[in-house]
């Protein structure tokens, strides 16, 4: 008997404790963004695809072609290409394309590249409607940079 | 559990009991098992009170080779039980003695068709029903081993103690037929 | 022609009743669905609706248009007649119970001697739209849920009935009026406080509201017996929720909170529709943020709650309050 | 699959089968429960898995070995820094690379803030189960804090590939310090909150003690590991068991329990937050300074042929790595031991004679992740 009723009031007043959680929560302020409106700054160490760096001095690519990224993507999803060019030593780099469907973002190529010539954009709002979308052109993307 | 009581029972079931560097290896003891001793095994390692933590397959030649892990609750003892399946990729199921077993040897069979005998539902687990017999990880001619490349060579040059192994790993010479793609 | 001149004036006054009654369904719905999304968003940390309107007061008419707009499914191995005729069944008799609530002292449809019963037999009825829904869905989750919402309800009904029953005893009348004319000095809630508190549990029963929102319970059964509609019918049934929602708080506004009693305000003769309104919208709140905290039970513990404290909690009160009219 | 629905509900007439999954709200994933009700009592239960299995340990013999780390991750979302800490452990093992000081300070912490944020999304995720509907976002309001922090340092928000062999990507901040205390004390005083709204609630008890109970023997003969054994009273953690990286150094509790149901694993997992917020601050106190990679890292990285085995404490239990090397650098066989996988194994067990909405409870309380089961 005497369980009986301790069980209803202990039950009970952690029934209220309850209540006074949600409603302290009721009135506080609210922690979500509305996100297309409002944005958050997305720290610069963010990974999202992989870009050639541009070269603040000479205003082009750093990349010399060796294939090596290409080579440690474990996706196979680098593809890259060079010709040999007067006036210019070893190969100079003729494609360079990202199947970001492929990309799982460990960062392989990035780490592997001799002249850091690879780096992460910050761009995480991604979608499409074709796969064909996510088949970057780096090279392109590079030249039209800013 | 006693360690010394348990090795005994181990040496009275099995082929060869092996001392493993854990610092290396990550396990105790590999302890080799007739086919037809596996289930004394596992009911013995169940009364010493070890869980089942692994089970799972190794296409190597002459046979397959099943790979029981088990590890105990109180004490650090990680003991791998190989034991190679016969003719006709058939082993006894322990399945009635560690329930665990069920799926890990469910899975087994998906994966490398190996049969255990007496195991109550031996449907496929994680492979589609008309997948049977894609037995997926069977390795092709060319890259199927022996059993002997696989184990752990004795180091050759000097004997040097397990516990510090030399940073460079290329450096060991292991004389495997190795016949991997570059 | 004579006799159509004298039922004039009462055929009138149920149309207009009629009209009042759906107005204050709609009405209510809407009003309940937006405060619903909002107080469970603020509850839990984030705006709710904010994207139709500002902060979001349309996002029910626009649910409304979606909703109307949606096919209506019947499934394949379903019975097509009882299927569809289940939301109408669930939908249509909350209109009558409004009729006799007394919203002022002077607002009121009928006043009916048997009030209570109008309402609490017309509630009832919303049970058997569940149960028809949901056996006729041919869905085994549908199907549960049915099952657990005709138990549950038969369960809770008893409670609710002997909690609302010490008051007539004190009142000796069904007329809902009455009852709360019988309320001039202090409200029942101060006398009966026990009976409160079982008639305000009951009713989360009743209606189906987490945390006893076991027929639709949606980690368990999927979204319980309107797993299988769509569109409209489900929106009916949804209607209904919430209608009778409103019910139930207005028979504990006017059993227990002295229905449109309270302060008169000035300027203003019909203050009593704003307290009796304030009062309901109150209890609603509280089934709100009842529902936004709590768990769900299961589905014994919910029976055995209510056969080992709800109902012999309220024989005792009901026997003591007869002793105590007998005495008095 | 095979259990041919129409001809069970044929042979044993008053029993019904339910189809739970895999699209059910309460299975976490694409994971079926084929229940055998008398009633709304589940008589007999048959999980049907498979519909995520994305052939990890294939792809494993045809890449190089250290080319598998972004796949850990996929296996298991939730705890996927933990799942490169064992997979690199077991390469390091295997090739005999030292890892520095500061590297294994760095993957203790950032482990136990995934092993944490895992324990909060099943937190809430579990009482979204039992339907009640804030405590998800409560959780997932501190949570966000944790991805913050590591999103920070790894520079993803779930499926991190942080860990390298013999070191990590990436070094961690001043930033990292102090956000990372800020959110140690944000989240202690979070603690009385959860347990005012949730822990002490009348109606979770109700739905969770003496549900599903398990003892040590069964532990043992499914193998379940982690929160669900140690709420039988049995205080094993690989953390302390097999001490891998530098948990030795750490001055932490293994909680536990004894009664082994569903009440008890959920204790054991709200209070291993505790402990992972102890060993985080410890870490944070004594980080030393030095490199983030070892010394001599092979590019082709050979690894002796032999068989290695790496086990961690994964937040659902026991991850075994187990890799037969022939000598190459591709491994020759990778199995991966996932915790759930032997976790939910016991479902037909545990879960027989039970109410419909006890299965519920009882497979919430697994924490069930299932990519790792199907891998």
């Amino acid at each position: 008997m005497k369980s009986y009723f301790s069980e209803l009031f202990t039950g009970a007043w952690s029934l209220i404790l309850g209540l006074k959680v949600t409603i302290k929560a009721l009135f506080s302020p609210i922690v979500t963004y509305q996100y297309p409106r409002e944005k958050l700054v997305v720290t610069p160490n963010y990974r999202g695809h992989i870009d050639l760096v541009k070269d603040a001095e000479t205003g082009a690519h750093k990349c010399i072609t060796c294939g090596s990224c290409m080579r440690e993507c474990p996706s196979d999803c680098i593809f890259l290409d060079g010709e040999k060019r007067e006036g210019v030593k070893g190969k100079a780099l003729t494609i360079f394309t990202l199947n970001f469907t492929k990309c799982s973002l460990c960062g392989a190529c990035v780490e592997v590249c001799p002249t850091d010539a690879l780096d992460y954009s910050n761009e995480y709002e991604l979608a499409g409607f074709t796969r064909e979308e996510f088949h970057y052109d780096l090279l392109k993307r590079v030249e039209e940079r800013e | 559990m006693d360690i010394n009581k348990v090795k005994k029972q181990w040496q009275e079931l099995s082929t060869a009991v092996e001392d493993i560097d854990y610092a290396v290896s990550g396990y105790d003891y590999s302890v080799c098992l007739e086919r037809d001793k596996v289930r004394d095994f596992a009911a013995m390692m169940l009364d010493e009170g070890f869980y089942l933590v692994d089970l799972m397959a190794v296409h190597v030649t002459p046979a397959i080779e099943v790979v029981y892990q088990f590890a105990h609750f109180e004490t650090r003892c990680r003991v791998m039980a190989r034991a190679f399946v016969d003719d006709q990729v058939e082993i006894s199921t322990i399945s009635d003695i560690y329930q665990g077993a069920n799926w890990h040897e469910r899975e087994t069979r998906d994966f490398h068709g190996v049969v255990f005998v007496g195991h109550p539902y031996l449907e496929p687990l994680i492979l589609a029903e008309e997948d049977v017999d894609l037995k997926p990880l069977l390795k092709e001619e060319a890259k199927l081993q022996d059993v002997d490349a696989v184990r752990r060579q004795p180091p050759e040059p000097a004997p040097e103690p397990k516990a510090k192994p030399e940073p460079k790993p290329e450096a060991k010479p292991e004389a495997v037929k190795s016949q991997e793609q570059s | 022609m004579e006799i159509f001149y004298s039922i004039l004036p009462e055929l009138i006054r149920i149309v207009v009743c009629a009209v009042c009654g759906a107005v204050i369904v709609f009405g209510n719905a809407l009003v309940m669905g937006y405060a619903e999304r909002k107080l469970a968003g603020h509850i839990m940390l984030r705006p709710g609706p904010m994207e139709v309107g500002p902060h979001g007061i349309y996002q029910l008419v626009v649910d409304g248009l979606k909703l109307m707009g949606k096919q209506l499914v019947v499934p394949a191995k379903a019975d097509p007649l009882l299927f569809r005729f289940a939301p109408l069944l669930a939908f249509a008799p909350v209109f009558v119970p409004l009729l006799v609530i007394p919203f002022s002292s002077k607002l009121q449809g009928f006043d009916l001697d048997i009030g209570l019963l109008v309402i609490l037999a017309l509630a009832s009825i919303n049970l058997l739209a569940v149960l028809i829904g949901g056996w006729s869905s041919n869905n085994k989750y549908s199907l549960f849920g049915a099952f657990r919402a005709v138990s549950q309800n038969v369960a809770y009904e008893i409670p609710m009935l002997l909690s609302l029953l010490s008051i007539i005893f004190m009142t000796n009348t069904f007329s809902l009026k009455a009852v709360v004319a019988a309320q001039s000095p202090v409200w029942f809630i101060v006398i009966q406080p026990l009976a409160f508190l079982i008639y305000l549990v009951s009713i989360v029963a009743e209606t189906n509201r987490a945390p006893f929102d076991l027929p639709e319970a949606e980690s368990e059964l999927t979204a319980g017996f309107h797993t299988e509609y769509s569109g409209m019918s489900f929106s009916l049934f949804v209607l209904g929720e919430y209608a009778n929602m409103f019910i139930v708080s207005s028979v504990a506004t006017v059993f227990f909170l002295g229905g449109s009693s309270g302060i008169p305000l000035p300027y203003f003769e019909y203050s009593g529709i704003i307290w009796f309104m304030l009062k309901v919208y109150t209890l609603m709140f509280f089934l709100v943020w009842i529902r936004w905290t709590y768990p769900r039970t299961r589905f014994d513990q919910l029976m055995n709650f209510c056969w080992k404290y709800l109902i012999p909690f309220a024989l005792v009160n009901l026997l003591i309050t007869v002793v105590m009219v007998k005495l008095l | 699959m095979s259990m041919d629905i129409e001809v069970l509900e044929d042979s044993r007439h008053h029993r019904y089968v339910l189809n739970m999954g895999p699209q059910h709200p309460s299975t976490h994933g694409v994971l079926r429960v084929l229940l055998e009700l008398e009633g709304e009592y589940a008589m007999e239960l048959l999980p049907v898995l498979g519909y995520g299995h994305r052939c990890h340990e294939k792809i494993a013999e045809f890449k190089p070995a250290k080319s598998f780390m972004p796949n850990t991750a996929r296996m298991d979302y939730l705890g996927a820094l933990i799942y490169n800490q064992g997979f690199a452990q077991l390469l390091e093992k295997a090739a005999g690379i030292e890892v520095p000081e500061r590297v294994e300070y760095i993957r203790v912490m950032a482990s136990e803030l995934n092993r944490i944020q895992s324990h909060l999304l099943w937190y809430g995720a579990y009482l979204l189960d039992l339907g009640a509907f804030t405590p998800i976002m409560y959780a997932f309001d501190d949570r966000e804090h944790i991805l913050d922090i590591l999103e920070d340092v790894t520079g993803s928000r779930l499926t991190y590939c942080y860990f390298r062999v013999g070191g990590v990507s990436k070094d961690i901040d001043d930033k990292f310090v102090t956000s990372t205390r800020a959110f140690i004390d944000r989240l202690r005083s979070r603690f009385p909150m959860y347990e005012d709204l949730v822990n002490g609630n009348v109606i979770l008890q109700k739905r969770l003690i003496d549900v599903g109970e398990l003892t040590p023997h069964i532990c043992a003969r499914y193998g379940i590991t982690g929160p669900m054994l140690r709420g039988t009273g049995v205080a094993y953690d690989l953390r302390r068991a097999e001490p891998y990286s530098i948990y030795s150094e750490f001055d932490f509790e293994i909680p536990t329990e004894t009664k082994g149901d569903c009440m008890a694993s959920f204790l054991v997992r709200f209070r291993e937050m505790e402990q992972s917020l102890r060993i985080i601050e410890q870490a944070l106190d004594r980080l030393p300074e030095g490199p983030i990679m070892a010394a001599k890292v092979p590019k082709k990285l050979k690894i002796p042929a032999g068989d290695y085995n790496s086990s961690v404490e994964a937040p659902r239990g026991e991850l075994s790595y187990y890799l037969v090397s022939d000598g190459s650098d591709v491994p020759y066989r990778l199995k991966v031991r996932t915790p759930s996988y032997s976790n939910l194994s016991v479902v037909p067990e545990m879960c027989q004679g039970m109410l419909l909405s006890d299965v519920v409870s009882a497979m919430g309380s697994l924490d069930l992740v299932i990519p790792e089961i199907d891998r």
